[in-house]
Formats: structure tokens, C-alpha cells, sequence
């Protein structure tokens, strides 16, 4: 069923208005989505390099070169429009307005980070920009995106949803029973499918029998269309379209963005899958270096407006990081914060296990339950996060692998006694 | 109970704009076990939603629309579909108000019939108290009188945690006084002590709080054995004091539940009551569970996989052996 | 996004051979055919008769109406071919030779059910006719349809799968996973939709964004066609054709078969979602009607054949009726059989509940574990199945809550103690 | 331990045709763990099969390939995503053998790797071996060093019921000794006494068998505390008899695990313990349970959320108090 090989750069399909320029917008605008894109770029390069000194732990999914796609959507979008999307957020989030420290303290797991250390990388929220998460299960961000379009519907206001999800997330079930029930209920809202080719190591050939992905949805009741995703341009219109047929018309809509990360798909993936070549190709598409070569050209940005934009950015990605470094760690004793609402229903944890701090009423009768010792046992484990360097690290291998490494006890420990 | 239960979900949607109910065939066709029966009339297809079998997506969508500030009451139309719907249960509704901070809540009630005795076989008949117990993040009530059924769902809308409400699927039928009215709220984590004992304490759940009580009036017929019977009425939170207080004064406890016996429900609230009370039990908490396999679809071969009075009454006197 | 309304009979698109009515198969076949319809029928209307007198249990899902459906289907596989199916599979496993003695004593749950009284009316299984399975989870089957048809590509054989499922289940989130990795991996399978225009009581428009199902399929990579599945004749040469390009073509294809169900969707649905108006004017396309009267006209069969015809299959059902009354109900310590398969990992069910036949050995000192006591308990157990009738029960509301009433322990009882 | 379990498969694949693997990311990219490392070059496409990311349809074409002979060796890339096929695996694959009373099989494993320790997060850090313990048809591996995930593997893929086989994220780098070749296979249902004593039981599974090792040695060195370790290798079945043996011996025990509390294993295991050598018991079973939230992602509070070998020191002594 797949259509022509969809993996080369100059094989992408658009919305029709290829090769016809747009018309920029007001200068101010044009500077703003440049200055964003490159704000996200710089900020996610430094977050890898944050991650490789340890600073950051965990997987790292890096969106470095589908920043159109993201800054194009997001400039389309009204503040009172709900975004939710995947684990490879952190430009989202950024895109929205929220602040690149907190962002930065997310991925340190700090304190001031935006879901106080809980989330990391994966699961950045900013309820304040309604950008409604970071999720790390591929496809679980679909229903919920349905969810919150309902909302809006029930309410009748004309808040709108945008979705953000990949084209290997288009193999979930729930892209089918969400896609269903957005078109049945006719819900105000905007899959936007960021096609970067792959699925993890797996190409949309391989993932997806069908990979015209505007296809795939209609079958199910969603109409769309692709756009190129390199294009900023591009994707701020196509979006702000779809957007105006979800608030007005009232019905859901895809956007297929044909874009490309540069980087593994997290951080120390090895890449078997591609060539260095692919890569390349993609490179010179780049959308932050030709949107900024095409305001220069047309005199919208002079070389020393950029270079101011350059120091800009540079101060507030540092900024970012000395901000995270400075932030302190959760308190051990908010390790139960905010599972629960308390109040009538749940007067307490109810949690049975010798770490909690508030243990059940009826633990107080048990030595072993003290306050002290609780609290001793806490330190006690949390001392493990200060672990010596990994043994039998593979810098060759994935993520998962190095920390795995962290995680292990050393050598002569692993030497189990038995029969 | 049906009824007690249809009139809680009514009164909370007059009462709250935010409240509405969706799932398989609720509206139309009245609920498939007709608990919605009406409520299209009444709040129409805007609040009475009959969605497409989605499972995962249903709940998805609860718990986004929850997000948004409403209060959706999923209806998932038994139990055993609910295991599609885990991811969104567990891995989102569960862990979102946690991982995002408490920036986001999640007031989202899942309705779920369940339970064996229809002779619905191993696709039909499962009982899952026990997987949600696990789940932090979740509130799990198991109501077994109609007064307590409505009274718990009323509280589980007004709350803003997400709750998993468990429904036998063989009381829905029975009959119960219930008080009227809007205030008739039951919180959540407050067992009631069914009958008064000094001898045994029996904790039951669901349909077997029932055959609890049966098997403490044969204990005391037959056996002049007087036992206390506890309904926890939730798992989570758990009411662990009035249980453990029970067997202090008991020093003995059966504890009755319809579910497998692996990491059961018995096997959790044994555990805990081992923990805290363990100087005064005289015996092993004894449980009484449903035998170790899919529930087979022949009657007898039902009936015999599912815990009755005469269970709890043997496992009640093996508590007391070499005491009377 | 919905068509034209479906939910009338003369709406029916079919496969194009609309009105051109097909040329007879020889006459035996066509006999055939017949037969097993009016078999399957007449099976169905007494299944219905022994429900109400409670002789069989749980839920009792009929096809009547769809045996065109199902008989054209089945005649068109080979006897080394798959068939899998939902919890309305009677006459499925009755097309495929399964004799209606073993299928009616599975409904009345004894020994000589075709799963010995272990699965019930939604849950036939049939293996040496290799029908895997009647299910009661709604698209459960579909994976496992396409797991059936990789073991025949894997082993490079002949054999196909044959899938059938309903309208409402192709809203599951198994339909759009399970069409991708079929048409990914071209599995020999054909997805047989039966479109009986309702799910439950929820009809096809209020639950399917998209109602022409072959283009729900088609984006997902599964080409398909919808046929009258009221026209045995056309489902037997459509699904013939399908077969064959799974078979030699190597690749899936949906059929959609536009059929209907006479009865309610379980034994006592009041039916409010339609109205009789419409269950009538279907019946006037009965297949068995409509086949029968063609054969007669044509005369391929005459009055006192079908009289003939008539007679066999009355001593048939009434001999399943008569077999499975007389068939044992499966002995109580049969309860754990075939819960695993015995062996040097499994050497005994290791299960804790004091019903178990073969309890953990520690059990042995346990007084309470004693094999007396368990025998005497599953008896105990087993009493209640004899319950007198059930009090409260209210013939107009469904299946579900007359089984509730039964199970019902009676008033006073409901008296609850407490505060 | 992950060359250990890539040699368990490419061996099983080499002795039966009908043995294939597949799942995410487990061919080209040669597995997000790297334990199919290599199978695609050596195995080819057809055996060595990646998958769409469609968990419930992955499993459940293992499960019809399993019914129609095959040996699928389904991957998850981890537990946390099994949720999503839980349907397929409780439903489906636990019930068919029993509903369908033997007629057809299901001899499927389906890997998961799992547990925290890595910074995952909520969404990637569960530990689900309580789940899968209470499932009547399944079997349930979780080894703990490389010689048991190679010979638990091997007996998995030859055993004709449906496996559960979890394996802990923080092991796969882990180093020991492991048998070679095709005979060395780890019967199910056969617990390891990994140390003896003669004080107290501690019973640990997976990774935290290896914290319960430390926290012998600590009770030794620095308590004088003669602790025995068990490792029960499998918890369905379950080797119960061994750990009750122990158990009489030293009168005290004390059940680590990573997952949650409420219905643990911890939870299973303790009250099967008290029911059948309550008289022997000087103290209640101890747990030492992973803590009762989602995952947190920041280190030191995901460290302060998982046992530690001081958990398990503090919970012996607990049993101990009193006596020394
Ligand atoms: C349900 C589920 N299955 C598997 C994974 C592991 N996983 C994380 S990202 C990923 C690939 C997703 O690809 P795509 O949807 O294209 O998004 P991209 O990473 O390319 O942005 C996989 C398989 C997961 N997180 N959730
Ligand atoms: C996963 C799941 N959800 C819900 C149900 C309850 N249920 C049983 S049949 C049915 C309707 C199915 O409709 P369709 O697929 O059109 O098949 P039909 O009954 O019309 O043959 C529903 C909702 C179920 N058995 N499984
Ligand atoms: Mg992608
Ligand atoms: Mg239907």
C-alpha cells in the first residue's frame, strides 16, 4: 500500500503552494518566528549537551530541526487554545511562551522546574499557557486531546485543541478510536501529525501501511491535508486555516507536517537505520537558516539584527542553566505531594510502605513505623542518586543502556551466591 | 441499587452544569444495564453521550475533558472492557495530577459492572477490584446496599481525584432503603460494621459483603459463633482502623471476596491487618476467594467457583479451631 | 461525515452486480446451501425457545437474518482454511460442519459442548474444522485473525483466514492496528464485515463517523467491497474472489456484507432503537425466503423436497435439543482442567482458594485444607446453581437483568444490618 | 544479562523453526535494550520481525500464531506499555486454553522489560510483575541474574502455556556466569536459595533480589544477623513450599519488591506465608515495597521511592526486635 518512497527531502508532498513563496508577514512577526526557532534550537542543543554531563537524566528526545513545525503551529494558535503533545516537547512548551528556565530545571529535576522534577523530559506542562503535556506513552495524548475539545464544545466556547503526535503514533489504537469519535462528535480540534519519517529505528514504510498520512485519517473521518514541515511559513498558514475550521465550522481536521529530526531519536541512539547522507540532504532544508536567509535577503533582518537575536538567545539558554543548576532538589518529604486532592474523601495516603511520611494511623504502633526512621530510610535511598560514574559503560549504545549502567551495583556484588 | 444509582447521577447533574455521562449504548438504549435508563429524556444527547466501543479512547477523553474542568462519569459497559482502557487508566488518569504537579486535575468517575453469577463465561465474569487497589492516584469504591451505591457516587463526582466505581452486576436488582436527597453523601474511607461480633471478624466486599452476613447468621444459628461483618465500602483509601480495631477485639478474621486469589483483595487487607495487629490474631486471617481460573460458563461449574456462606463459614470456624 | 443513511433495505450498495442476478451454482450446491441456512435458522429459533425456558444461561446472541452472511461466506473457504468469529457464532461453527448436538450442549453448558461447557454460546470452538473461536470481547478477534494468517505466510502454505467481525467493532482500536499490520505485512486474511446495522442498540451512523466501511478499511491500507449479505449467492462468489487474492495474490481485502439482524441483540434487548416498521420491511428480503423461492422457480427444488428439506432439519435441531438434555454437566472436579498445560514447569495449579482439587502441598496442614472439606464446599457451591426461580424479574428489560434477578438472593436477606 | 537472554532466543530459534521473534525496534534497530541484537543478521526478516507500534494487535497475533503452532516471542519494548495489551493477554491469551477446554494453546512469551532506577518517570518506571501474579493461565518469570534469564527464557519459549517474562532495565548490563549451551534450562516453579541463615527470611525478586543479597551481608557484618535470601525466579507458579521451609527455620521473613504496596507481591507472598506457618511466625511478615506513587523523574526522590538494602535491614530488624 505505500506510496512512493517518502524518505528523501525533496520527495515531500505540500498543501499545494510549493514552490510559490508566501508573503511574509509584518517584520515583527517574521523576526519573532525566527528568534523562537532559534531559541528552541539553541535551547535543545544545549539541553543534549546538559544531558551528556549528567545534569539531566532519563531519555532525552531531541526535536532539533522540526522547529517549524512546531513554531508555525504554535504562532497560529490563540492564547486560550489547548496544545497538548509527545514526550519530544520541550520546544512546545517554549513555543507557548513558557519560560526556558523552568523548562531547563524540568529536565535537571529541580524545584522550580515546570512539574517541580516530577515529569522530566518527558512530561513538561504549563497549565497557565494551556499547553496541557508532554506524555510519554506515544498515542495516549490523542483521546485526551478529544477530551479537552469536548470541552470546549460542551461549553460552546471557541477555544480550539491542537494535537501533536507522530506518524508512528498513527499505528496506535487510538488514533483510530480518536479519530472516529473527533469526526462523529465533531469536535474543535487539530491533529497535527509530525511525519519526521521514523518511528524510533523504524521508517513510515515500515511502520505504516499507508504513508500518505492525510489518507490515513480520512478514512476515518478526519479530512487533511500535507505541508512542509521545513516551511514556517507554510505551516502558519496551513495551521491558522485549519484552526479557523475548527473554531468556526466545528469539526476536526489533520495536518500531515513533513519534517525531519537531525538527532537520534533519543539521546545516544545509534542510528543504524539512516545514512549520514539522509541526514544531510535534510540539513540543507534547514528552516531556521532558510527562513533567516530569506529575511536577510529581503532585507526584513539585517546581519547585525541577527547577531543581536544570536546573544539574545545565548543569554537566555545560559541563563536557563545557571537558573536549573541553582534550583534545589524536591524535599524527599513532598514525595506524596499532589497525588491525591485531599480533603473528604482522602484524609491521608493510605500508603502502607515504611517511606511514607504521613503512614496509615494504625502504622503508629509499630516501632518500625517512627517518624525518625522514616525519614532516616528516605536519605538513606535517595543517597543513591549520588552514585559514583557507571561501571561498563557503552558510549556506543542507547540511552536505556547507559543508565542502566549507572543504575548497577559494582562488579564484585553481582556475584550471586546459591547452589 | 439500579435505581439508587440512576438517581445519584441525576441529582448531581441538576445540580452541577459540569457533570455528564458517556459510554457504550448509555443513552439510546438506555445502559445495558439500564442504570442510565431516563437520563436522556431528562439531560439530553449533549450530556447523555453514547460514544462508538472505544474503550481507551472513552476514558481518554474523560480524563481530557476533566482536565478542561468537567466531570465526566464514564460508564464502561463491564469491568472486563476495562483492560482496554488500562493505559488510560493507569499510565494517564492515575498519574497526571501527579507528574504535572497538581497543575492539572483529573474529577473523572469510571463506572464498571462486573462480577460473576450470570453465567457469562471467562470473557464476561471477572472481578478487578484487585488490579485498581494497586494503582496510586486512584480512588476505588465497591458499594454492596443501595444506600451506600448512591451515596458513594455521589461523592465520587463531587471529588476531584479520578475513581474507579465497581458495580456487581447481581445487585442491581436489590432492593434497600435509601435516604432522599441531595445530602445523602457517603465518604469515601469509612468501612460500616454491618452486624455486631465478639468472636470473628468477616470482611466482606461487594456481593460477598452479602454472603458475609448470610454466613454470620449461620455461624450463629448453627455454631453460636457471634461474628462481626465489616463492609470496607472502598479500597482506596482503605479504612484500615475499623477493620484492624474489629480484629483486636475479635483476634480472628476471614476476609471475603469474589476476585482471583493471587494479590488478591484478601490477600492485601490480610497483610495489612497481619501488620498492625498481629499480637492479637489467635489465627491466620483466613480468606475466602474465587477459584484460580477464567470463570467457566456451566452453571454448577460457576456456582462452584464463587464463594458462598458455607465458604466463609468453614473458613470462620478453621479461625476458631481448637478455641470451641 | 456520515452517507446516506444505511439503515433502510433498499438503501443496500452492493458490489456492482445489483439486479443481474447470478447464474445457479450446480443444483446440490445450491441445495446445500439451503439447507444449512434453514439448519442455522431453525437452530437459532429453538437456542432462543430453551433460553427463555432457562436452559441455557448467560447471553444468547442470535443471526437471525444474517444466515446469507455467514453460509455464503463459509462455503466459499476450504476445510484448511480459518475461520474466526465474535459471541453471534452458532451458525458459524454449524456452516463449517460443527454438529448442532455439540453446539447446542455448549449452550446448555455439559460435557459434550464443543468446549465442554467451559465457554458458552459467545465462546464456540471448533478445531478439527478449524473454526478458532467464537469471542466475547468485541474485535478480540481481529489480532488474532491476523496472528492465524501469519502462521500461514510464515509457513509459506495455502491456507487463509477468514475474519469476521462487526460494524461496531471497527471502531475498537484493534480494527485500525490490526488493518495496518495486515496490509504491512500482507497477510493471506479477508476481514469479513458483518454490517447488521447496529451496534448493540446504537445504529451505524451514531457510532461510525465513516459507514461505508471498505473506505474505513482502504485508509488503513485494506482494500474492500460491500455486497448484499442478504444474497447468499453473491456473498459466496464475492468472498470466493477475496479468498482467492488472499490466497494467491497474498494480500488482505475487507468484504462488507450488508445484512441485518431480526432478533434484538441479545435474548431480551425491548429494542427501542428501531422501529418494527424496519424489521419488517428486511424480513421481506429474507435470504432463505428469497433463495428458496428462486430454486423453487427455477425449479432446482420442488415443493416436496423442501418439504423433505423442512423435516431433516426439524429432527436434527430437535436430536441437539434431545443430545445436549441428556449430555452430564461437567463434573466440579473438572474445574481447573486445561487451566494450563501439566508439565516440567506447571506440576500443579499452585492456586490458594480451598476450592481447588489439587491445593499447594503446603496446604496439607491446614485442617481446613482437607479434600473432604473441598469436595463438600464446591457441592456446596455448586447447590446454588439450582436456585428456584428468581423473584423480581422483570420480563421487559434485557438479558443482563433477568440473570441479575436470578442470581438475586431473596428479599428478607436484603435486610443489611448495620448503622 | 542481555547477551544472556539474545543467546537464549538465537539458540531456541536455531533448534525450532517454529520460534520467531517480534515487536518494536526489535530488528533494525536492533532492540531498544539491545537484546535482539544481531537476530535480524542471523535470523533474516521473516523470524526477526518489526512491528507498528500497536501493543494489544502484537500480542494478540502472537496469541493466533500460537494457536495455529508457532512459538511467538513477543516484545514490549517495556512494561509500562503492556497496559495496552492487557486485553490481549487476560482476555485472550490466560482464557483461551481453559474456554475452549484444551482445543487450542497458546505457547507464547511475551518479554517486558521493566522497573525504575533509570529517571523514566511516571509514565516509564512501573514494575507490573503484581499484575500479571494474579492472572489464572499465565506463567510469570522474573530473573535475576543472567544464568536464570537464559535458563528461564529457554523453558519459557519450549513451555506450551502463555509466559509473562519480565525483565528489569537496571540487569541487562549485569555480568555472571552463565552455562552454556542448549541443555542448560531453568525449570518454572523452582525457587533459588541464593544464601543461607538461620535468622530470618528475606524473599526478593528481580533487581531487588540483588538488594536483598546487600542487605544480608550488612545484617551479617554489621548485625550479626544470619540472614537467608530466597529468589523465587517465577511467581506463577510459585515455589512456595521453599520459601515456607525457610521460613519454619528461621521464623521471621521480610518480602522485597520494587512495585506498590497495596497487592503486592509482598502482599501475595506474606499471606500465603502467614497462612501456613502462622504458628511458626515470631513476627509478622515484613514488606519492603517500592513507594505508593507514580515513578517521580527527579533522582534523589526516584531513589527515595525504591527499596534500598537499608529498607530491607530496617524491616529484618523490625522482625528481630525483641529477640536481639
Ligand atoms: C505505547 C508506547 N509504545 C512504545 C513506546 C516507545 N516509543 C517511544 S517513542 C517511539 C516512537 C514514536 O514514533 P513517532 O510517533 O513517529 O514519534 P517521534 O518519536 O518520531 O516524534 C516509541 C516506539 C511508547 N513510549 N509508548
Ligand atoms: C470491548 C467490548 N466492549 C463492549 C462490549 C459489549 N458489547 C457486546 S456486543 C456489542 C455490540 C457490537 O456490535 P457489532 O460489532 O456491530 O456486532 P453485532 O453484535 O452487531 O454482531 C457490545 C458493545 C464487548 N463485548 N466488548
Ligand atoms: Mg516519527
Ligand atoms: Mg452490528
Amino acid at each position: 500500500m505505500a506510496e512512493e518512497s517518502t524518505t528523501t527531502a525533496d520527495s515531500v508532498a505540500t498543501d499545494g503552494k510549493a514552490g510559490t513563496p508566501r508573503a511574509l508577514p509584518e517584520a515583527e512577526v517574521c523576526v519573532g518566528l525566527l528568534e523562537t526557532m532559534g531559541l528552541i534550537r539553541r535551547f535543545e542543543e544545549e539541553a543534549g549537551r546538559q544531558y551528556q554531563r549528567a545534569k539531566a537524566g532519563g531519555f532525552l528526545h531531541l526535536a532539533i530541526g522540526e522547529e517549524a513545525t512546531i513554531v508555525g503551529t504554535v504562532s497560529a494558535m490563540r492564547e486560550s487554545d489547548y496544545l497538548i503533545g509527545t514526550y519530544r516537547t520541550h520546544g512546545h512548551a517554549i513555543a507557548r511562551g513558557t519560560d526556558p528556565r523552568n523548562v531547563m530545571a524540568e529536565l535537571f529535576g529541580r524545584e522550580d522546574g515546570t512539574s517541580r522534577g516530577r515529569g522530566g523530559s518527558m512530561h513538561i506542562f504549563d497549565a497557565e499557557r494551556r499547553f496541557m503535556g508532554g506524555y510519554g506513552i506515544v498515542g495516549g495524548n490523542l483521546p485526551i486531546a478529544a477530551g479537552l475539545a469536548l470541552a470546549s464544545d460542551y461549553r460552546g466556547n471557541e477555544d480550539v485543541t491542537v494535537c501533536m503526535f507522530g506518524d508512528g503514533a498513527s499505528n496506535t489504537g487510538n488514533f483510530g478510536e480518536t479519530m472516529n469519535l473527533a469526526a462523529l462528535w465533531s469536535l474543535p480540534v487539530v491533529f497535527l501529525l509530525e511525519n519526521n519519517l521514523y518511528g524510533m529505528g523504524t521508517a513510515v514504510e515500515r511502520h505504516s501501511a499507508v504513508t500518505d498520512f492525510s489518507k490515513k485519517a480520512e478514512g476515518l473521518g478526519v479530512s487533511g491535508v500535507r505541508v512542509d514541515g521545513m516551511d514556517v511559513l507554510a505551516m502558519r498558514e496551513t495551521v491558522a486555516e485549519h484552526i479557523r475550521i475548527a473554531r468556526e465550522e466545528r469539526r476536526p481536521t489533520m495536518v500531515e507536517a513533513f519534517t525531519y529530526r537531525y538527532r537520534g531519536h533519543s539521546a545516544a541512539d545509534p542510528e543504524v537505520y539512516r545514512s549520514k547522507e539522509e541526514v544531510e540532504e535534510w540539513r540543507k532544508k534547514d528552516p531556521i537558516e532558510m527562513f533567516a536567509g530569506r529575511l536577510q535577503s529581503e532585507g526584513v533582518l539585517s546581519d547585525s539584527d541577527r547577531e543581536q537575536m544570536h546573544e539574545r538567545i545565548e543569554k537566555r539558554v545560559l541563563e536557563a542553566v545557571e537558573f536549573a543548576d541553582a534550583s534545589p532538589e524536591p524535599p524527599l518529604d513532598s514525595l506524596y505531594e499532589n497525588l491525591y486532592v485531599i480533603g473528604g474523601q482522602v484524609r491521608g495516603w493510605y500508603a502502607v510502605d515504611e517511606r511514607t511520611p504521613t503512614t496509615h494511623p494504625g502504622e503508629a504502633e509499630r516501632e518500625f513505623g517512627k517518624e525518625e526512621e522514616i525519614h532516616r530510610l528516605a536519605e538513606a535511598g535517595a543517597a543513591y542518586a549520588g552514585q559514583a560514574a557507571p561501571t561498563g559503560r557503552r558510549p556506543d549504545r542507547t540511552t536505556e543502556d547507559r543508565e542502566a549502567a549507572k543504575a548497577l551495583p559494582d562488579e564484585e556484588e553481582h556475584e550471586v551466591e546459591g547452589p | 441499587m439500579r435505581e439508587a444509582l440512576r438517581d445519584a447521577l441525576a441529582e448531581e447533574m441538576r445540580n452541577d452544569e459540569s457533570v455528564f455521562v458517556m459510554g457504550e449504548d448509555v443513552a439510546v438504549f438506555q445502559g445495558a444495564f439500564k442504570v442510565t435508563e431516563g437520563l436522556l429524556d431528562e439531560f439530553g444527547e449533549r450530556r447523555v453521550r453514547d460514544t462508538p466501543i472505544s474503550e481507551n479512547t472513552i476514558v481518554g477523553a474523560g480524563v481530557g475533558a476533566a482536565m478542561a474542568g468537567l466531570r465526566p462519569v464514564v460508564e464502561l459497559m463491564t469491568v472486563n472492557f476495562s483492560l482496554l482502557a488500562m493505559d488510560q487508566i493507569v499510565n494517564h488518569a492515575a498519574a497526571i495530577p501527579y507528574m504535572f504537579n497538581g497543575q492539572a486535575r483529573v474529577p473523572m468517575v469510571v463506572r464498571m459492572p462486573g462480577g460473576g453469577g450470570h453465567q457469562l463465561g471467562p470473557t464476561h465474569s471477572h472481578s478487578f477490584e484487585a488490579l485498581y487497589q494497586q494503582v496510586p492516584g486512584l480512588l476505588v469504591a465497591c458499594p454492596s446496599t443501595p444506600a451506600d451505591a448512591k451515596g458513594l457516587l455521589k461523592a465520587a463526582i463531587r471529588d476531584d481525584n479520578p475513581v474507579i466505581f465497581m458495580e456487581h452486576e447481581t445487585l442491581y436488582g436489590m432492593r434497600g432503603e435509601v435516604p432522599e436527597g441531595d445530602d445523602h453523601v457517603v465518604d469515601f474511607g469509612r468501612a460500616a460494621i454491618r452486624r455486631q461480633g465478639s468472636d470473628v471478624t468477616i470482611v466482606g466486599i461487594l456481593r460477598m459483603a452479602h454472603e458475609a452476613l448470610k454466613a454470620a447468621k449461620a455461624l450463629a444459628n448453627e455454631h453460636s459463633v457471634s461474628a462481626e461483618v465489616i463492609d470496607p465500602c472502598t479500597l482506596r483509601p482503605l479504612d484500615l482502623d475499623t477493620i484492624v480495631e474489629s480484629v483486636r477485639k475479635t483476634n480472628r478474621c476471614v476476609v471475603v471476596e469474589e476476585g482471583w486469589p493471587h494479590g488478591g483483595v484478601g490477600a492485601n487487607i490480610a497483610t495489612l491487618i497481619t501488620e498492625q495487629a498481629f499480637d492479637h490474631l489467635d489465627a491466620p486471617v483466613q480468606r475466602v476467594t474465587g477459584a484460580d481460573v477464567p470463570m467457566p460458563y456451566a452453571k454448577r461449574l460457576e456456582q462452584s467457583a464463587i464463594p458462598h456462606p458455607e465458604h466463609v463459614v468453614s473458613a470462620a470456624l478453621a479461625t476458631l479451631e481448637g478455641t470451641k
